[in-house]
């Protein structure tokens, strides 16, 4: 417990999680630990307690047993909302947008704003907040199609825009799950760049199957196995633990 | 399910004619409009059980009369709506047969609640509506004609009965009823009937349930119990139509029998009857003012008539019915001593009216717009009907507004 | 039998003074008189121990005893007619059914039990016991004294002994009273109890005695009147399951709301009702058309269940609230049918005779025997439920089409086809629900409204998707509403159970028998 | 609005229904005017039509209220007959307390009903009913509140889809019941009737029905504004959000809770007014009215209109009473063949109801 977060940084900190389900443990006894500003990949075979793991820490899934603190919060004791709200965003691995609203409106949505129904009610769009949207659209790529309809996008697209929305959020931490599944390598790519640029700014949690995409990162790699971790290191370290091998990467 | 007759419907509507009233007259009908007649009974929805037979009453009626020419020489049309036993339709279909249809008379409504409906639009358009079911009293509109029982023409003749050595001298009284107002009412009216004759308060018990319940166990036995706590108990059942079904079947595998228990029914008639194995029941008790037993010419021929109308030798005709052919048949008397179907002036000329109605009395419009009638106990007997055990020896005038309600003392009057 | 009986009447009539003869025929015509001669000439007759009696007033019950024009009584037996008094066989023309009234009922019953003491049928012998019983009187204390000592079955007994301290409560000697009271005290009869109750104001001298033996059988009663309550609920909560046994299925299991389950089970009714109509021209079958209704109605309303998932329902898949609006239409357009078909009024099912009447458990807790038959039905369609979906191989399909649908159709399953079993299967069991129900319901057109909103209730408070949930929260609900009621009335203990039953949803929004885990979830 | 205002690819097609619902305003409007005209006059409207278009009206806000809750927030209410016939009931109380002493019995203070069935005096719930202002805030608070106590423990409970169906369903059907209860105190099954008067003017004359017409045809175009405002605004969008991904919208920061129960309450609050309005207009108000069926007929009225556009609930709970009026004369037998099979199809081959056809064929 040496590592003091930097200034306005929160650290999110995991100890003892378990989750059961019917006797079945997704989490068992999982401990973590990102820092402010960190960029982590959490690897893991299926079932190993990855989406589990995101579902415990924004809120989705109460946790059987353990601890989870965001900072000193304590988010067992708080809704999902409550908890994007605190700077927790999260992207879905199968991207969720909404399609009856367009681009520009999904990200509207999701720009950080008073959240209540009055204040919706009475929300107006400022100047700042297009200049801020258009511009998260440039980054995402999505600027020329801002008034279709989320539904008509293609799937890459889609994972563009719910990442744009995510950093509308604004958050603290971003807890990003499969970024890239059903992405061209171009398009890879250039997903690994904008991660590697958001983080130190702010944390972020990127959960994927593709190693090479996880060597692209290239930072600290955690490896899950039935529900706690197995090893933790960079991806040479990991990829070198014998471990590692016989669950995940041996087969 | 239609049982084909031997007897033609013509045949019988022409010997019914003979069997009534006037001579037949070939019928004309010159250039004259037709006089048209409203028919406002439910005929989907909850109430459809007992009203549809109404509406084939009044149809079968208006087929009769046009056998015999009409009124005044001119036809009569019916028009026939669906109210769908929802209220608020009953005021809207109402509106819309006086405004729209232009009907000079209709027949209709059998709960309290559609008739307080329709009763505002009917004022207010200066409509003429004959109403064919026993009622809680407690009403005297202008423009209604009220041809069912008032409390003291059923209820109370009723309760006189079971507290009589014919009855079984009951001393201890259950009542049991639907949860509206008309068992509230009449129930009022009874329990303080009841005490004026001596009958303490903690000797009633006073029990009501939802329209259309199904499950009796807990209530019947309690009545049991209530029943065995010395002294000769009876029930008086205002439970409503759907509802009886049910509870007759409880009461029969109870193993309630007429012998330790009679009960006296305000609501049940032949037609609720025809769903239930009667064995068991035989020695329950109805109080009405007709009953298809009784044997009379003109019950005769009303029986023949509506069998052969209905094309079905087993259909059974019960008091409503009645109430609705001695309504229509006053109506047409009145219309044609007026000489036009002006409300205004049919109105007047019903005070007054009598019929050799079906119940074997001759009844009597009076100016509280409700008839006189005799009162019938009828025990059940195993084929579905009614065995007559008593009957007042004429027809009684009706009390709308019953003596034993306080209140109505100080009640506005005209 | 008839000859054993024969030669025990005539034994009795040979043992007779002439005197008692002449006053048999003296009593006679009171028969043919108003109610009042009716009952005299009743009582009159249940005092001589005339053999001959007998006939002449079951006749007189049962409404076979006829007047002739010349004012002479014959008893009619089928289609022949003999006369009471010479036996001879005569015309029925010109005569008249004498009727009788409630009061004459009673009259006939004490009679009737008087005369059948002796008989040598025990049932009959039990009857008349239960008879003088009822109609208790002074006068009956040595007849019961001698048939006491003469009988041998211990029910009979028993009844004996009751009306025989019954009679004695009647008698002048206080002696007896005194006996008369401890022995109906020793009952658990709310018979007893009430004849304890009225003898309180003629007999203020043994009021202390009176009220322990009261308080002795409330004491008894009290469990008594438990049992029945708890019989009440499970009896409700039966009808509830039945109700609800075809939605836990086609709800429960395929997610299909369907407004028109009511419907399905009133179609279920009505084919009892045909079932029967058709079994009238067989007079053997009549009793057995209700077992017969039970596949018939099965089978029409699974016809009418798949022709409707296959028509309408499965272009819906995936729009359970688009479903509910549709499937509320197809109802208004059945009852609406049915109502044109078979006409609005009821429809008379009959009960088979061993559905009628009441049933004593041991502790003489009585239920009813329709409703016991019922209960035990509810339960084995239950049961048949169940094996239908864990043991044979459509319930293995079903399993697997509505758990993972694409991995079961690419291991050769059709779909569509066991979507189509399941919800006939479902609808079928509503149509099974159908025939007990015409037992204790109307059977009308607006049969099936009634239970809807309690059947989607009972599914959803038992946890959707399972079908112990279902039997628990049926049997749940009616226990509860039939504990409230004696305090809450009907009304109110209904709204009651609402509330609880939605305050619970509330809290535990996956029910009693909740499925966990993230399969649940999706 | 804001500079997105989506222009949709229907729009022109919107354009239109726009147009058309304003000649339909204006049109009925000219309804009760054309009344007056004297009966052998061709433009004459007749009392009946005047009368039954009042009702069609309120039925209309009702399924407008309906569609907030479901077409634009995904809450499929089956029982909010329950908030109309509450405002309902709300309204008749203050109807009934206003014919003060010209009641059968003459009771200064107690309804009719109350005197027969033998109540020595007024309930407390009832008092305060005798003043307008304050009856017309229940008109609104008590479906109101309901709907906030309701919605708050289902939507706090995540209680969604057709569960949320049932339980408001059982809602309605334990508001049925209890209200049917005699003893409850609001007149049992026959409910209120026979109102004399209402703000000083009696209610059957022809200036009364032409102000409850034109309060009516008010409170619809009020209705129509707000409801309008509030689905073009960002919460509109947030209750669509809700409505196709509410997890997702919860992960966005919002609290869904609390943006459903705004809709619901507010919802339930305009079905009141409905209800409000409805009652003095038919002249009986009585819990026949929170049968589930009502409830139902509602919800389909909207399918049939189109949820999901404001034109459709109210182009639905016209088209739908309508064809039920004239057919429950036309085909006394035979109309809950024609309605039921509407439903069916309107489901099965309209599932953006009368609105997409009207759009479709626009585009």
């Amino acid at each position: 417990m040496s590592n003091k977060p930097p200034k306005g940084g929160r650290r999110l900190y995991l100890d003892g999680v378990s989750v059961v389900f019917d006797g079945f443990r997704a989490l068992n006894n999982l401990s973590l630990i990102v820092e402010p500003g960190e960029l982590r990949s959490v690897i893991g075979p299926n079932g190993a307690g990855k989406t589990t793991m995101m579902d415990v820490i924004t809120g989705k899934t109460r946790p059987t047993a353990g601890t989870i603190n965001f900072g000193e919060v304590d988010l067992t004791r708080l809704d999902e909302a409550a908890i994007a709200n605190l700077g927790i965003g999260r992207k879905f691995q199968k991207p969720t947008v909404f399609d009856a609203l367009t681009v520009f409106e999904n990200m509207e949505l999701a720009l950080k704003a008073p959240r209540g129904p009055l204040a919706c009610l009475r929300w107006a769009l400022t100047g700042e907040a297009k200049t801020r949207i258009d511009s998260t659209l440039e980054e995402t790529g999505l600027l020329d199609r801002a008034q279709d309809l989320a539904g008509i996008l293609s799937h890459g697209q889609r994972q563009w825009l719910e990442i744009g929305m995510l950093l509308m959020q604004d958050p603290e931490l971003l807890l990003v799950d499969e970024p890239v599944a059903g992405m061209t390598d171009a398009e890879t790519e250039q997903t690994a760049s904008l991660l590697v640029r958001i983080a130190g700014k702010r944390s972020v949690v990127v959960v994927e199957h593709d190693l090479e995409f996880v060597r692209a990162l290239g930072r600290r790699v955690t490896v899950l196995h039935e529900g706690s971790v197995l090893s933790e290191g960079s991806i040479d370290h990991v990829q070198n633990d014998q471990r590692v091998i016989e669950v995940y990467l041996g087969r | 399910m239609n049982h084909r007759m031997p007897i033609t419907r013509r045949a019988a509507l022409a010997s019914f004619g003979a069997a009534i009233a006037a001579p037949s007259i070939r019928p004309s009908f010159a250039q004259a409009a037709p006089i048209r007649v409203g028919v406002l009974h439910s005929l989907s929805g909850t109430m459809a059980i007992s009203e549809t037979a109404l509406r084939d009453t009044v149809l079968m009626m208006v087929e009769a009369q046009n056998a015999k020419g009409g009124i005044l020489g001119r036809r009569l049309e019916a028009v026939v709506v669906d109210p769908a036993s929802n209220w608020p339709l009953f005021a809207e279909k109402a509106r819309e047969l006086l405004a729209v249809s232009r009907v000079d008379v209709t027949f209709g409504c059998w709960t309290s609640v559609s008739r307080k409906s329709v009763l505002p639009v009917f004022e207010e358009l200066n409509g003429l509506l004959f109403y064919p079911v026993q009622y809680e009293g407690e009403e005297e509109s202008r423009n209604i004609f009220y041809t069912g029982a008032a409390p003291n023409q059923q209820a109370i003749p009723a309760v006189e009965y079971l507290m009589s050595a014919d009855g079984g001298s009951a001393r201890r009284i259950a009542l049991l009823g639907t949860d509206y107002v008309y068992p509230r009412t009449t129930n009022r009216i009874l329990r303080a009937f009841l005490i004026s004759k001596g009958i303490p308060e903690s000797d009633i018990m006073e029990e009501y349930t939802p329209f259309g319940h199904s499950d009796w166990q807990g209530i019947v036995s309690r009545v049991k119990r209530f029943a065995g706590e010395g002294k000769k108990t009876a029930i008086v059942s205002t439970i409503n139509g759907d509802a009886n079904v049910p509870f007759y079947r409880e009461l029969g595998n109870q193993g309630i029998k007429a012998e330790d228990i009679p009960s006296v029914a305000f609501s049940v008639g032949e037609e609720e009857l025809a769903g239930i194995d009667t064995r068991p029941l035989v020695g329950h008790l109805a109080a009405w003012n007709y009953f298809m037993s009784v044997d009379s010419p003109a019950n005769t021929a009303f029986k023949t008539m509506w069998q052969a109308y209905i094309r079905n030798p087993r259909r059974v005709t019960n008091d409503p019915m009645e109430a609705t052919l001695v309504g229509f048949q006053m109506w047409a008397q009145a219309v044609a001593q007026a000489g036009t179907t002006n409300v205004d002036a049919v109105r007047t000329a019903m005070y007054g009216q009598k019929v050799d109605a079906p119940s074997g009395y001759t009844l009597e419009m009076h100016r509280n717009h409700h008839l006189s009638k005799p009162v019938m106990i009828g025990e059940v007997q195993a084929d579905g009907q009614f065995n007559i055990v008593w009957r007042t020896p004429g027809p009684i005038v009706a009390e709308n507004w019953s003596p034993f309600i306080p209140e109505n003392a100080n009640r506005r009057r005209g | 039998m008839k000859h054993t009986l024969l030669a025990f009447l005539l034994l009795l009539a040979a043992a007779l003074p002439a005197r008692a003869q002449d006053a048999f025929v003296a009593a006679l015509p009171g028969l043919a008189g108003n109610f009042n001669a009716q009952a005299e000439a009743v009582d009159r007759l249940g005092a001589l121990a005339d053999p001959r009696a007998i006939p002449v007033l079951r006749a007189l019950a049962d409404g076979r005893l006829l007047k002739l024009a010349d004012n002479s009584l014959v008893i009619r037996d089928g289609t022949a007619t003999t006369d009471v008094l010479t036996g001879a066989a005569t015309e029925a023309a010109g005569t008249e059914v004498l009727r009788i009234n409630n009061r004459v009922r009673v009259a006939l019953r004490g009679a009737l039990g008087r005369l059948q003491l002796v008989s040598p049928d025990p049932a009959e012998r039990l009857a008349a016991a239960e008879a003088v019983f009822r109609s208790r009187s002074a006068d009956n204390v040595p007849l019961l004294d001698a048939a006491l000592a003469r009988e041998t079955v211990p029910r009979i007994r028993d009844r004996m002994a009751i009306a025989l301290a019954a009679s004695r409560l009647l008698a002048s000697d206080p002696a007896a009273k005194l006996l008369g009271v401890e022995a109906l005290g020793a009952s658990s009869s709310p018979e007893a109890r009430s004849v304890l109750l009225e003898a309180r104001a003629a007999n203020p001298d043994i009021l202390p005695q009176i009220e322990a033996a009261v308080a002795a059988i409330d004491r008894r009663l009290a469990v008594r009147r438990a049992a029945e309550t708890f019989f009440q609920g499970l009896s409700l909560g039966s009808v509830l399951l039945l109700a609800a046994l075809g939605l836990a299925v086609t709800f429960g299991v395929m997610g299909v709301i369907n407004m028109a389950h009511g419907e399905f089970v009133m179609l279920g009714a009505y084919t009892t009702f045909i079932v029967q109509e058709a079994c009238r021209g067989i007079p053997w079958l009549l009793p057995w058309s209700l077992p017969l209704s039970v596949p018939a109605a099965f089978l029409v309303a699974a016809a009418c269940g798949a022709l409707m998932e296959r028509g309408l329902i499965r272009h819906l898949y995936g729009r359970p609230l688009e479903t509910l609006l549709m499937t509320f239409g197809v109802g208004m357009m059945i009852q609406q049918t049915v109502r044109l078909v078979f006409g609005a009024q009821n429809r008379e099912v009959l009960s088979p005779p061993w559905m009628q009447g009441t049933l004593m458990l041991p502790f003489d807790i009585p239920v009813t025997q329709n409703r016991l038959w019922i209960l035990a039905f509810s339960l084995v369609v239950l049961a048949l439920t169940v094996a239908a979906i864990r043991f044979t191989r459509f319930g293995l399909e079903m399993r697997a089409v509505t758990q993972k649908r694409a991995i079961a159709a690419s291991m050769g399953i059709r779909t569509g086809r066991v979507d189509a079993l399941t919800f006939a299967f479902g609808s079928g069991i509503a149509g099974i629900a159908g025939v007990a129900l015409s037992q204790i319901d109307n059977v009308s057109p607006n049969l099936g409204t009634g239970y809807i909103i309690d059947s989607f209730l009972v599914v959803v408070f038992g946890g959707v998707g399972s079908l112990a949930g279902t039997l628990v929260g049926a049997f749940g609900l009616g226990l509860v509403n039939k504990i409230l009621e004696p305090w809450a009335g009907a009304v109110l203990a209904k709204v009651f159970v609402l509330i609880a039953a939605m305050i619970f949803i509330q809290r535990r929004p996956r029910g009693l028998f909740a499925q966990k885990g993230r399969a649940a979830e999706a | 609005m804001s500079a997105t205002a989506t222009p949709l690819p229907a729009s022109r097609a919107r354009l239109g229904l726009r147009a058309g619902l304003l000649v339909a305003l204006l049109l009925l409007a000219a309804m009760p005017v054309l009344n007056q005209l004297p009966v052998t006059h061709p433009l004459h409207v007749s009392d009946f039509l005047v009368s039954i278009t009042g009702k069609w009206i309120c039925y209309a806000i009702l399924a407008l209220s309906l569609d907030l809750a479901w077409g634009y927030a995904g809450i499929l209410s089956l029982g909010h007959g329950a908030f109309f016939a509450l405002g309902g009931y709300a309204m008749g109380m203050h109807l009934m307390r206003l014919i003060g002493p010209r009641g059968v019995y003459g009771h200064p203070v107690l309804p009719d009903f109350m005197v027969f069935l033998g109540y020595r005096e007024l309930p407390w719930y009832w008092l305060g009913f005798d003043n307008f202002a304050f009856a017309m805030l229940m008109v609104v608070l008590v479906p109101g509140v309901l709907a906030l106590v309701l919605g708050w423990l289902a939507f706090r409970s995540r209680i969604t889809g057709v569960y949320l169906s049932i339980i408001t369903q059982a809602m309605t059907y334990a508001l049925m019941l209890a209200f049917f209860r005699n003893d409850m105190g609001f007149g049992g099954n026959n409910g209120f009737t026979d109102f004399k008067e209402l703000l000083g003017q009696p209610l059957n004359t022809d200036t009364a029905r032409a102000g409850l017409f034109y309060a009516s045809l008010i409170a619809l175009a009020a209705s129509f504004l707000l409801c309008s405002r509030i689905t073009r605004s960002k919460y509109g969008r947030v209750l669509t959000a809700i409505r196709d991904g509410e997890n997702r919208v919860r992960f966005l920061g919002y609290n869904t809770t609390h943006h459903k129960l705004f809709a619901f309450v507010l919802s339930a609050m305009l079905a009141g007014v409905a209800g409000a309005l409805y009652v003095p207009q038919v002249g009986i108000i009585n819990p026949g009215e929170f049968s589930p069926a009502n409830s139902i007929e509602a919800v389909i009225w909207v399918a049939v209109g189109g949820r999901g556009t404001l034109v459709g609930a109210i182009l639905g709970a016209f088209s739908v009473n309508g064809l039920k009026t004239w057919l429950t004369s036309a085909a006394p037998d035979l109309w809950l063949f024609v309605l039921g099979g509407l439903f069916v199809l309107v489901t099965l081959f309209l599932p953006k109801g009368l609105i997409g056809l009207l759009k479709g064929r626009g585009a």
